[in-house]
Parts: C-alpha cells; structure tokens; sequence
C-alpha cells in the first residue's frame, strides 16, 4: 500500500523541473558506504484489507475488558467512555493538525485546551494548569520538578505512592542533584504525618490521595507539615474522585498532579494517556509545556494563543524547565469532552458510584473465607487492598480463566496483597460473580 | 482553496462551555446505583461540587462540532510544516488501533491475557531496528522529546558504567530546542557547535570541541535545513575516537527511509518520531511516540521493563534489567498510538517505505525550485532533501515585510504556512516540508500563492501586515495575553 | 450563530472527483491474488473499464471532508424543518449500531447464528405495539412511504378476503405527498377531505364523502397544521360504521408519545417514521424505517416473513403466511437503524418518551408565541402541539416578501428554515417544528431572526431577495438546472 | 436518559409566556376517552451504559462474519469496506441533515449525490440516474415500472433472478392491471432467450445478469428479442462485476437496477442497504426519486439543486410515479466514497479477484466426493451454485459448527442446491478449510 499520489508522468515533470535524472539522483549527497545495498529487512508491502485480518487477529489473542470484567487498576481504570467523547474527540480537523503554532487556523483546538485547563483548575481549585504532559507518571516529575530548589534536594515520597510513578520520578531525579526518599507507611496503610520533619534540605513532599491501595491520606496535615518544614507539597490526585473528596487547592497542595485516563480515555494498554498538572499561581513561569492564554485579536474579538512560551524549550532551550514538545493533546480534548458531558452532578454521581460499589466489593470479597482487607482500618476510595491467604499472582491467574482480572498484586509488600480497583462500571453481579469465583479458587 | 476550510463562526462562536450553561442541565447518565450507598468520610469531603459547565448533549456536540471545524488539519488542506512530517495519517491505522481487542486491554493484565498486543510491539521493535540499523529498542517514550532524554540518558549511564562519567554534550546550532533541553535534564552540558557555510556541521570546529569529557554528539540528519550532513563518516570516526556515542535525531528520518540507516553512518543511538515519520495523527499537539533504538553495546542501559520472547514464542516483560536507566513512562508507552506506527510500517513494507523517502525528496526538491522562483533558499550549496528553507530576510529589507506576514497571507490563500523562525541560524526562516503524499497540483497551486505573496510585498504590502481576514480571528495579540494572563474561564465581573 | 456553519469553498470547491483525476492515481488496494487468475469470457467482457476517476487516498479524503462541512445538520445547528422532527440524533445509537455483532451479519445466515439481532427486532416489535396500540408491527418497510404502501395493501387485502373489495381511500387536503401517490400504487383512488376553518376534518364533508366502497381513512394526528383532530372518536366511528380502515400516518407521532394511543384512537394501521420520531439520523435523505403496527384482525396480511417465538425462547422467520401481502424488501428492512430506534426507545423508557411528547410540545407553543408576534399563525384557533405553521401571505401582499425569502434570510442570521410551502392549504407557509431537545436560548435566538427577518422585509426588502449571501453558493437556477439537464458528470467540451 | 435539555426554571418560564399552568395541560385538546391513563407498557428508561452494555450482549449472541467465514451472497456480500468509508460517510454533517431541501445549505450532500449518479452511469453506460432507492428488491418494482403499459400488461421474469426480487416484484405488481410470468431456465442455469417470443401483451422483460445462480446471461439476444417484441429490457446487475463484465448500456438494457449494498456497505442482516437505478434518457421523466441536477447560482457560479421535482409525490401526489420520499442517502455516500477509492483499475481488479477465487472455490469445492456443480456447464461470476449429495441446509448447519456460513440453499429448486458467493476477502486458506471442512461433513 502507499499513499503518495505520485504517477509516472508526474515524477518526469517533476524532476524535469528539477533537472535531475532519477528519483535515485536525489540521494547522491550519501556517501556511497553509508548507502544502503540492499533492501530493508522488512516484509513487502501489504494492501489495508492484509493490515486488518493481520491486525484483527493479534487483537484477537488479546483477553479485553469486553472479555474479562476488569477489576486492575493503579492508574489506569476501566471507566465507562460515553460515545460523544468518540464522535467528537475523534473528529478529524483535530486529529490531523499539529500543535496549534498558526492561531488563527487552530482556534478549535486552541480553545478546548483552555476549557481543559479551565477544568483542571476548576477540579483542583489550584490556579494555572497546562495544555497536558505525557501521563501520570511523567507528571510527577515534572510536578516535582517546579518546586525544587538546588539548596533544598531532598524529596520526601510517602510510601502510598504508586510505585511507577516513584520508579519514573527516579530516573528523571537520577541525573540532579536531588534524591529521592521513600516514607514507609503506617500500619493502617495511610502515610504518618510525623515522618515529616523540619529538615532543611526537604524540598519537596509527595503524597498520592487516595494512595496505592485506595486510601486517604491525611493530605491537610502532611501540606502543614511540608509548609512548617519550607517544603512544598506535590499531591498526585485521582480526577475522578473530585466530585467528593476536598479538591487539592483546598487541602493546601502547592502543586497537583494526576493520570487523566480516567476521563473518557481508552485503557489501551497503558497509552496514550495524558498527565495533568495544576498549580499555584506563583508557579506559572515554572509550569511546564503548552500554555493557552485568551486574547484578543487586531478587531478586539476574543481569541487564544499559545502564552508564555519564553519558558518551553524552542525558546529557553538548554535553560528551560521541561523539554515536552509533543504532548497529548488528543486525550485531553477527549478529557475535555468527557468532564463536559459529566458536568458538576456527573461527577459527584461517578465518585459516589466508584464509592459506593468499592465499598460493596470489599465486603463481598472479605466475606470470602480467609480473605482480609489488608488495611482494615482505613477509609478507602475506589481501590482497595485485600490480603489473601495465598500467593496474589496464583489467585489473579487462577481467576483469569474464571473470566475475572482480580486486581493488581503488589509484589513489593508482600506476595499476598491483592490491590482491587472498582469503577462505576462493576455492577452488583459482576462482584458478586467475582466473590464466588474467588471462594471456588480458595477452596 | 482552503483558508476557506475555517469558517467563520459568528456572534456566539466564541462562547465557552462555561458561557452556555444554565443550572440543572445535564448530558451523563449513570446506571441505578444497585448497591449500598456510601459516602466518604466527612472530614474528606468536598464542600461544594467544582464550578463546571452544566449542559444538555446536544449543546455539548454543537459546542465542539463547531469547534472541530475551526481547525485546519491534514484532512483539509496541505500543511507544510517543517520539520513535522503532516504527511497523510492513513484511515485504517485508526481502524486498527481503535479494535476494543487492543483499546479495551488493562496495562496491568498478566502477560498471557495480552500476547496479541505483546507481539505487535515485538514486530515493531524488530522493524524499528531494522529501519534504524539498530540492535534493540525501547517503545516507551510517549514523544521525540522523551525519547531525547532516555537516549541520553542511556549514554550517562553507559560513560558511568564504564567508571568515566563525562559532562558534555554536543549539539550543532541549528539544532531543534528539544535537544538542549533534554541533555540539560539529562545532567550534562549542551555546547553548540557551529554550522559552515554549507549549512552543514563545521567539522573542524566539532574537532575542536572533541575532548573526553564530550559524551557525545546529537545530530539530525538530514539537518534542521533540510541537508544531509555529508561528512557523516568522518564526524561518527572522530566522536567516537573520543570517546563520544552518536545520537540520531529522527524527526528527519523521513527524508532517508531506506537509502540509508542511522546505524551505518555509525550512530549508537536512535529516536524515533512515529507522529512524524510513520504517520500517526499528531492530534492538535499529540499524541506521538518516540521509540528508541540502541547499538548492542548500550543494550543493558534500555529503559525497564525490556519485551522478552521465550523459546515457545510467548512475550514477556523482564524488569529485572539492573543496569537500566529506569523507567520513563507509567507504563509501556503509547501503545494506541505504536499500533498505528506497526500498521503503517508493514502496510509500506521495504520497498515502500524506500518510496516515501524517495518522494517526499522529490517533492521537497521540485517545490523549493519553485518557490526559490520568489525568495532565496537559506543555504543553497547543498542540494535539500525532504525539506528546504527559504529565507524572507532580503525581503524585509525591501518591503519591510516579514516571513510572519508571508505566513499569515498563505493563510488568506488557502494554505497551512510552513514551519517560521525555525531553524534559528536562518533569519527570517520559511521551512517548507511537503511530504510525499501531496499531489503535484497541490505543490504548483502553493508555490503559486508564495509567489504571489512575495510580490505582494512590493505593490500592496499592507495586505500582508493585515492578513490573515478571512479567519475567525485575525491576529492575536500575543503581548497581550503574556501581560494579562487568563489561563482559565473566570465568572465575568458581574 | 451558525449561517457560518458552512464554510465557503474557494475557487476549485465545486470540482468533482472527476475533475481533480490524474491517470494512474488510485487509492484501494487488493490483496495478492493467491489462486489462479480468471477471466471473464470474451463474449461478456467489458471492452474499457469505466470512466471513473482516479484519485489518489488523500485528495479523496479532503475532496468528502471538504463536501461535509459544506453541509448544515442537527449538529451544526438548529433545523426546525417542520414535519420532519429533526431532534437530537443520540451518538450511543451509533455506538451500539456499529457493534461488528451486529453490522457483520449477512442476512441469509441461519436464524440460529442471529438470535441477538432477532431478539431486538421482537422487542422493538413489542415497543411500538405498545406505544402505538397495535397488536403486531411489521419492520420491513425502509421508509414512511413504503410503510403506508405496506398498510395500505393490507387495508386492501383485508376488504379483499371479506369477498367486497373497496376502491376508494380518503385523505385529508392537508395529508402529505406520499399519502395520495401511496394510495394510487395500492391501487386505489385517492380521495380529498376538506379541512374546516379549525384547520381540523371537516367530519360534514367526510361523512358525506363515506359508502361502501370506502377502503378507509389516512389520517396524520396531531395533522400537518400541528394540530390535534379533535373529532377522532367520531371519525373513527363513521368510518368503522361505513365499514372503513382507519390508517394512522405516524409522521407526528412524536406529539403524543404516551400521551394517548392511535390503536386506543380507533386507528387499524400505524405506521412509525423511526427517523422522525425515535431520532435515527436522517442522513442527508435517508436511510430511515418504516414500521408498520396492526390491530389483530390484521394481522394475516402482514408482509412476510413475520418473526416468531418458540416456547424455547429462540425466535425464527416464518415465511409461510397464505394471506400475507408479500415481500415490499429484499431482506428485513433497514435493520441497522432499527437498532438504533431500539436503543432510542429503551433509553427511555415509559417516562421518558412521554416527557418528549410533552417537551416538544412545550417547546412549539412556546416558539410559537414568540413567532406569532411577527407572523400570523395560519390556523390559530386550536392551540398546536408539536408545531405550527405560520403564513407570510399577508407579508408578500404588503411587501412582496415570500416565504422562501424569509427563509433564505434566516440562513443568513444562522439557522436552518422551517419547511417552506407545505402543507399545500396554507398560502406561504412556514411549517416550524423544534422538537424536545432543543434549548428556550436557541428558541429565542431563531424568534428574534424571525422578527428581524420579518421587520427587515419592509425596511429593506432587497435584502430578503438577495438573501442567501454567506453560503458557498447563492441562490440556484432551480428553472435553469430542470431545463438544461444536467444529472451527471460529462467530460468538458475541449 | 434524556436529550431534552430543560430544567424546571426553563419550563416555567416557558409555561408563562404560553400562558398555561403545566405541561399536560398542553394536551387538554386530546379527549379524555382516547387520553392513555397509564404508563406505556414500556420498562424504566435507563443509562447509556446499561444500553450499552444489553446492546452488546445481544450482539454477542449473534455470529458475525468475523467470526463465521462467509460464503453467503444473494444479493448481500462480505465485500471489503475500506476505512476511508466510515471515516466519511460517517461524518455528522452528512448523518444528521435532512433532503436537502435548502440548497444553499446543503451542497455538499447535494454535490456526493452528483458524483453518485455520475458514477451509477459511469457503471451501467446507462444516461440517468437518481440519489438512491431503498433497495435492490424496491429498486427492480421501481425499474419496471417506468418501462410498463397499460397496454402491455405482461411482465415476463426469468427464473434467474432472485426469488426474494421476484416476491417484492409480485407485491408491488398485484395492485396493479399487470402480471408477472416467471420463465423457467434452461437446463445448464441461463435463460432461455426463446422464451421471450412477439406476444404484443408483454412490456418488460428482467433478467438478472449475473442470475440467482452467478451465472453470465445472453443479455444482449434478450433485448434484442424484447425489444424486436415492442418491450423493454430491464436488468438487475452486479455493480461488482462492471469492472469485467460489459455494462448493460452496451447490452441493449433499458433499465438497469441493482443492490448496492456491495458498494461500501456493511452488512447488517439486510440493511439499510441502497437500491441503484440508470435508465436511457427518454425514461428520465418517469424515473422515481431524487435527481440531483448541476445549475448556477445568482452569481453564474456552479452548484447543485434537486431537480425535475414534478416527477415526485410532494408535487404530483396521487399521478406521482413513485411514493417514495426518504431515500438511502447516507448509503449513497458511501457508495461514492466505496467507488472513488476503487478508482477503476480498482474496479477492474475487484471483479477479477471475485472471479478468480469463486472458480477457485468452484473446483476446490466440487473436489469433495459426492459434490458437483449444479449447472456445470455456465460460466458464472462471483457465484455458483453446488449439487450436495445431502440436503443443503444440513450440510449448512453443520459447518456452522465448522465456523463457515457455507451458502445460500435454493430449496425452490431442490433441496440439495446450495448456493456460494466468494468475494476478494476469501482467502486460498479460507477457501481450503471450507473444502476440508465439507469433506468432513459429507464422510
Ligand atoms: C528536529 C526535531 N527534534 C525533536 C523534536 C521533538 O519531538 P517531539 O515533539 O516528538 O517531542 C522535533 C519536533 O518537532 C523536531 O522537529
Ligand atoms: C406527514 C408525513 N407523512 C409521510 C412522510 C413520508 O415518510 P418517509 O419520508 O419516511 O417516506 C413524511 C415525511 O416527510 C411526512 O412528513
């Protein structure tokens, strides 16, 4: 297949014009020993018929969310993605353009992005937010990242954190001067409070509410405490809970981060995702990535523009902040979309229905003989830990085949914690479905 | 042509979503809540639910419809933007990505549920090595930047490994301003290396800067101006005889698909931007990908967790890669959009995508004949491959207008500008990138608006100051929206 | 608002696809032949492949994209084409028609391998038995027409197995065009009834009109005036006494929807416009459905296949019904958008079609308030229902304004016009319906266009006539185009 | 669900400036013995997901041709879509117009249309055509009505032609003075051409070409012989085969008529689908539907109109032609798209893979003991029908079982005739495994 529309007579003009012989000639500038000799060692080419019965039948050999009633989360959950996110995040005139560089011929997209960050700011109740960053986990980073002073390198991450992120938040703290300190977790599963001192090399604190197992984090205190200590406070938050949990800017959060697949993006297996980020005003030269502003134009009409660009990379180059170019846009058009249809009752509905049907989950589950909450002390949100009374991974595997994906194993505490994420989407027979088909593998 | 692909969109067209609501509307619906209801504890509560829109679904569709439709893509119109490949994103790559099969699997599901996906990024791992010339590589970065960093920061490690950590590393000055930014985030020091007057890397000045502190060197070849760097060989002999890896740049991979590899011009490392090369939609600013590929030697320094295929041919990630340089991504990249990628690649097969480079240099090559007609080519020693830049700077001189003017009346004719002010070593820069997939016709009708543009610059230059007016917005005052940040919708004063 | 919903085309908009084909450009592709090559017999070969253009997959891309947006529909903008319901087409229904369970089934497979597909269809049946009153529906019809030639060779047939057939049918003046060409094509004669001053059946004349060889009554109720036959009960008696059918056109359906029932009205035969009433999307003309509900005594006369339902649950094709009408399709009808007509309907539920009815109704008396203070209604003793119709006939004797000028004008001001011209009783007619999902701020916005148009036609009257000036094209040569037959592409003169 | 957006303030604002207390009372004109006292019986309305999800549990009951290989055909056939297709014909400006009426509003839709005609005469060499009919089965009562007399009552239909074309023909036909006379075929599948003899009652003659069977008909002898006979041809084709089969303009056809489904359609157990329609120009005045004509604006540019509207039922109402008013537009699309991505080396390739794999299938087939050709003797196209040693419909649902949609039985002509459509998406493979899976069921 091949989509240049070039025919014989074309190319011979063509190259008439440029009074050269060969398409081949083009290329002589390549030294010989770098030329390639032989073809690439690809097969040939395919019709798109060929492409799709390929590409269908790898499809096939994957077990979807269609297939298996998903119960996986840790970032990434199988929330219901109503069809006007599809029909209209998926039109063509923005999925064909590039970043909006040319104002005026991108006033569409131009404009979702500011709904975009007008959402985030309206959800986090923090001030400035951005055109989007690569995902969750690339968003702590650069979360962390504007608040970090040279003469402060020490960042304190509670052990709630999901560990992806903290494992990305290390590599890209790797080459710094900062380090990155893990807290361990209280017993009950909620980060002490008291792990935070007044040391004066702390920059930055890191708190994931609800954390890695779903639960709240006394994130009011530990922002206290960051703030007491000269620290700022870097929340990874989950959007779909700020309908009913107290939105970061209230809980003293300096700066906000979040995986945004949640709001109306496919699971795709892990991408494309996108990171949200919001923050205090103060921040704004800090933030990084594209930034829309409203203006307007040579009649005095309203309009958008990309603004503070004095901060981005083709501008600053080696002194700016953050090197992300490309970002992902598409997914938060499609976030845009998403919240716009969920509006504000929407989304105090989809918290209490993740809720209230994790709730339901975790005692159909831990009326299962031998089976515990592993933190059974702790409010929760829409995950939950289970402790099992065998290996986790075993029992996930086991129930795969029951047509169940049980939860996410969590290796790194021990080998029978089971992390159960439960959207708006499980219904009562679906967790009742997965409550006896965990008693049948126990048995 | 196409600047009428914008329309104009009257009174209201301007409102947000904040603007059209009105209490009590709604679009989502939810199914009864058929479990005990549960609040959260009080002391996490929200108080009051965010200021958001509230709107019924028509008025939600009609509201981003039309918003869709004030927006110029590939579908619409041609789109010359330098250095960004808009070359035609094929339909059935987004018929193949969007199977429920693919779109609706967990990144966390065991292994053995997602062998279909497993073996697509396999495949196209292989196909990126066999593109590049590379040994292995990493899917994960979700763009070209990303991929910078990971490259680089593979080759940290590998001068760490080695017990001689270095500091600097090496960009020409024509470079793309990702490249900087991500060796400063990779911890070493960016120093530039000047271009000659070719428009080519001054190999005697790269000479000077070798010593062994140099990492290495990053180059996109062709270059930023469309130029092969012909010295390739003895530039690749020189760093790596300090002691220094080649990083590949390949926004410009395009211009080579098939001609030649990264790997046998001696570059170690290689990223990849599927949004540009492989045509993956770039979807307003992304998402793109930006896979990475690496020499056998750098192969313990790949991002974790690495694809691994057992004796009976199942897949399997192995994240017990001690020596890597960690994770980038929170989990294994842009898949979504890596299927579009694998779709394109073997729907062209070798032969072709060795086409695509050979036309999209055809058409670069036959359209900077014809705009070179109306202003001077930025370097024009060196024949151009996939892309060419032209420079307004004599112009402005003259008339006094400059190449955002011409832009902005290209906009006025029908048609996406190209690339401005970019490379910054070109005043007054035009970087006009075709692609393979636009027709003949298209190239003649573009350079015939250029031409007319640039004598326009003489007898009415008050039109190019003015342009564009046949947008929903005439031009925007930038300084504006820097001083008076509004970042966000506000309740206006009432 | 959204007259700017269509863009202008520029100077090569209105090329054809075969105007912009090259020789040798093409965009499908095949897979390998892996069998041996055949060919066609000589005797029946085509001599030269046909002249088709040639175009390549991206021009053939933007050429339909750029026809799209040169198109105004429910989701660019308010279309209050009266008689037509053009409300909101949910996106779901989409969504769950497009389901390859569905969309990949070929219609001769075994009944065993599409119990899904045949399960919705019998619940669909039941759906519109209830909602309508009737005993049993058939879905083959593809259309309303289609759905009245169904009924209307039922209505035949039944007086045809009482051994009297009958030769006359009546309809009102104010029916629509398919009922009378409807009628002709069953083989009857259509008779008129003449409306009264109410703008209601005049029950005098009907009963004058009624004898034995009067097959039966179409009626549409709520009527194309938008106003609800009133006398129904005692139209339903006369022509039962006379031994008539009575036949529902069920175009307007959408105006009583739980409200009261055809079937409870004394109606024998229903039809549905699915496109109308349960919101499948009109698609520039069609496809829509047709179905077409019965009283019991009826229901031998149904096309055939009808669907059953064993005792085990599983439902099949009976084809073997000796009274039935026959075929009137050649498989089952528009399936695909009876799924969506389902979807529409159990979306919801009892309560919520009734809130339609009643929201639609609200929303044209309310519409109609505000139009009413700048044009006369045309019948304005009973208050409408679901729409209205309003008369630019004092307008045209004072200013010389038509209707059409005013509707011309209001796509300058950003709307779509209501239906011009019908019903045929009422001089100048403006036929508005806005339908439920449609917000008071748009019904506001189009009523003050209304008055503007309105005020404007005596100041400046020119402007009306002028009227479009912001579409691709002005007004057409309607005379020009039926006189110089011009229906297909042919190559230009050279 | 809902999609009317008013909320209770809206109402009573509303209700105030009709001046009338609630909303039921804008029903106080229906009389309270005909006025519904209940609810419809009807269940609860519920959420998009629930929809959603009971849409796709139904779905999943069915087995679809991703599932199934298909080798049913009969007018409906597993043609290839190309994405291009639903990338276009699906876009919302064309789905959610009405007739384009307003023509100024709507020349888009109007311009496809052109192009579709201009493509269906293209096809057939036939020199009008209109912007779609239902089907092909509405399409055919459409064709001969515009050939017939009063005076030439007669309808003389070969046995070769669909049966189901034929019922819907009957239907349509017995309200009227004419008959229908199905002529029986000769022995090896094809029409007879001495069948049609001078009787001066018979007005049209239809043959299918290919018939029922995919058999090549003597087309050109049959309008020889009507026409010699003062009637009309009418043919139904295959808009498939007009790539390499001669088109009926060049056969003598007056009227030709088709199913379009193959043309960019899905398959959706019957429909929407679209019926094709090209006539010779005397008959343009009696052609039913939509015709779409090129004029010029106020300003002398080009754009479309419906046009000869007196033809149809909103203005000729009871002396109209046809009743028919909504069409198959969106199928049209398409059609149009289907065809402009063939491009006509593409149409030539279509036709000559259908013909290359069916004659594979034909001999692979009738390689299996006990199996032969019914009609061993007639070439045909994409079509061809099988002898079974057994009753067809068993051989049919036992390779179900085997995943293969194997046929079409004929049990008008006998109970062991089955017939098999291959299209360019069956592969040598595909096409094996069916042989295979025959043997099996037959041994
Ligand atoms: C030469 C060059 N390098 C790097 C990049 C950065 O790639 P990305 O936008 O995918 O992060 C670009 C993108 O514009 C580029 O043109
Ligand atoms: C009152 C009335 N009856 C019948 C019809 C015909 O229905 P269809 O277009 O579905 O054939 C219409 C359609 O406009 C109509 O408005």
């Amino acid at each position: 297949m091949r989509f240049a529309p070039h025919t014989a007579d074309d190319v011979a003009e063509m190259l008439g014009r440029i009074g050269i012989g060969s398409v081949d000639d083009l290329f002589d500038q390549i030294p010989e020993d770098v030329s390639l000799r032989d073809a690439l060692d690809l097969p040939a080419g395919v019709s798109e018929l060929d492409i799709v019965r390929d590409m269908r039948a790898f499809a096939g050999r994957n077990r979807s969310a269609d297939d298996l009633v998903c119960f996986a989360g840790g970032q990434a959950y199988d929330h219901y993605v109503p069809s006007v996110v599809r029909a209209l995040a998926g039109r063509s005139e923005f999925a064909t353009s590039y970043t909006p560089y040319q104002f005026e011929l991108a006033q569409g997209v131009l404009q979702v992005l500011f709904e975009f960050q007008s959402f985030v700011c309206a959800l986090t109740e923090l001030d400035v937010s951005n055109a989007s960053l690569y995902d969750g986990a690339t968003a702590l980073s650069e979360g962390v990242n504007i608040v970090s002073h040279n003469d402060r390198p020490r960042v304190l991450v509670t052990g709630g954190v999901d560990p992806r992120l903290i494992e990305t938040l290390r590599t890209t703290t790797a080459p710094t001067d900062r380090t990155v300190d893990v807290l361990p977790l209280a017993a009950d599963g909620s980060t002490t409070t008291d792990a935070v001192v007044d040391d004066d090399d702390v920059g930055a604190v890191v708190v994931q509410h609800p954390n890695r197992f779903g639960i709240l984090e006394p994130v009011r205190e530990l922002a206290q405490r960051a703030h007491h200590a000269g620290a700022s406070l870097v929340q990874v938050f989950d959007p779909t809970s700020l309908g009913v949990l107290a939105p970061p800017g209230a809980l003293g959060t300096d700066v906000a981060v979040a995986e945004g697949q949640s709001l109306g993006n496919d699971l795709h297996y892990g991408g494309p995702y996108l990171g949200l980020i919001a923050a205090r005003d103060e921040h704004v030269r800090k933030m990084p990535g594209r930034i829309v502003g409203e203006t307007v134009d040579a009649d005095g009409a309203p309009g958008y523009v990309l603004t503070l660009q004095a901060r981005e990379q083709h501008i600053r180059r080696e002194r700016a902040n953050s090197n992300i170019c490309t970002n992902q846009t598409l997914m938060a058009i499609a976030a845009t979309v998403y919240l716009a249809w969920l509006g504000p009752e929407g989304l105090v509905e989809l918290g209490h229905q993740c809720a209230s049907r994790a709730a339901y989950a975790a005692s159909a589950l831990t009326s299962v003989d031998g089976v515990d909450l592993r933190f059974p002390e702790a409010p929760f949100f829409k995950e939950f830990a289970l402790r099992l009374p065998v290996d986790a991974a075993g029992v996930r595997d086991a129930l795969v085949e029951r047509g169940i994906v049980a939860g996410v194993p969590a290796p790194d505490v021990d080998d029978r914690t089971l992390v159960v994420a439960v959207t708006e989407r499980r219904t009562r027979g679906e967790i009742d479905g997965y409550a006896e088909a965990l008693a049948e593998v126990l048995r | 042509m196409t600047g009428a692909a914008i329309r104009s969109t009257g009174p209201d067209g301007f409102a947000t979503l904040w603007d059209r609501s009105r209490p009590g509307r709604r679009a989502s619906t939810f199914p009864v809540l058929d479990v005990p209801a549960v609040e959260v504890p009080p002391e996490h509560a929200r108080v009051a639910p965010p200021v958001m829109p509230e709107i019924g679904e028509l008025e939600l569709v009609r509201h981003y419809t039309r918003l869709a439709q004030m927006n110029y893509g590939v579908d619409t119109g041609f789109y010359p933007l330098g250095s960004c490949t808009m070359k035609y994103n094929p339909k059935v790559a987004e018929t193949v990505a969007s199977d429920p099969g693919f779109a609706r699997v967990h990144p966390l599901q065991p292994d053995a549920t997602v062998q279909g996906t497993l073996e697509v990024l396999w495949r196209l791992e292989r196909a990126i090595c066999a593109i590049t010339g590379m040994h292995r590589a990493t899917l994960q970065p979700p763009a070209g930047a990303c991929g910078e960093l990971a490259g680089l920061l593979m080759m940290r490690a590998f001068h760490a490994d080695r017990g001689v950590p270095r500091s600097k590393v090496l960009i020409p000055d024509s470079a793309h301003g990702t490249n900087p930014a991500s060796v400063r985030l990779a911890g070493f020091e960016a120093v530039s290396v000047k271009s000659d007057e070719r428009g080519l890397v001054d190999v005697g000045s790269l000479e000077g800067l070798l010593d062994d502190d140099v990492a290495g060197l990053m180059l996109t070849n062709p270059n930023t101006l469309g130029l092969f760097e012909r010295d390739i060989e003895r530039i690749s002999e020189r760093v790596h005889d300090a002691g220094g890896l080649l990083y590949y740049d390949g926004a410009n991979l395009n211009a080579i698909l098939g001609r030649c590899r990264p790997g046998d011009m001696g570059f170690d490392i290689v990223h990849i931007n599927t949004h540009k090369t492989f045509a993956t939609p770039h979807g307003g600013g992304g998402p793109g990908a930006g896979p990475v590929g690496v020499v056998e030697r750098l192969e313990p320094f790949l991002p974790a967790p690495v694809l691994t295929q057992a004796d009976d041919g199942s897949f399997a990630w192995d994240a017990d890669r001690p020596k890597s340089v960690g994770r980038l991504h929170g989990f294994h990249g842009n898949v979504g959009v890596l299927l579009r990628a694998y779709a394109y690649v073997f729907l062209h097969g070798a032969d072709g995508l060795r086409e695509v480079s050979g036309l999209a240099t055809l058409n670069a090559n036959y359209l900077a004949a014809l705009v070179g007609e109306a202003l001077p080519l930025a370097f024009d020693a060196e024949r151009p491959m996939h892309e060419f830049v032209a420079t307004a700077s004599p112009l402005r001189r003259e008339t006094g207008v400059r190449a955002m003017d011409l832009a902005k009346r290209l906009i006025d004719l029908g048609f996406h500008p190209p690339t401005v002010y970019f490379p910054l070593v070109v005043q007054e820069a035009l970087m006009v990138e075709p692609t393979e997939t636009e027709t003949k016709e298209t190239l003649d009708a573009f350079a015939a608006a250029m031409r007319r543009a640039v004598s326009e610059a003489s007898t009415e230059p008050e039109r190019l100051h003015e342009a564009p007016t046949t947008t929903p917005v005439r031009r925007l005052d930038e300084a504006r929206a820097a001083r008076q940040l509004q970042l966000r919708w506000t309740a206006p004063a009432s």
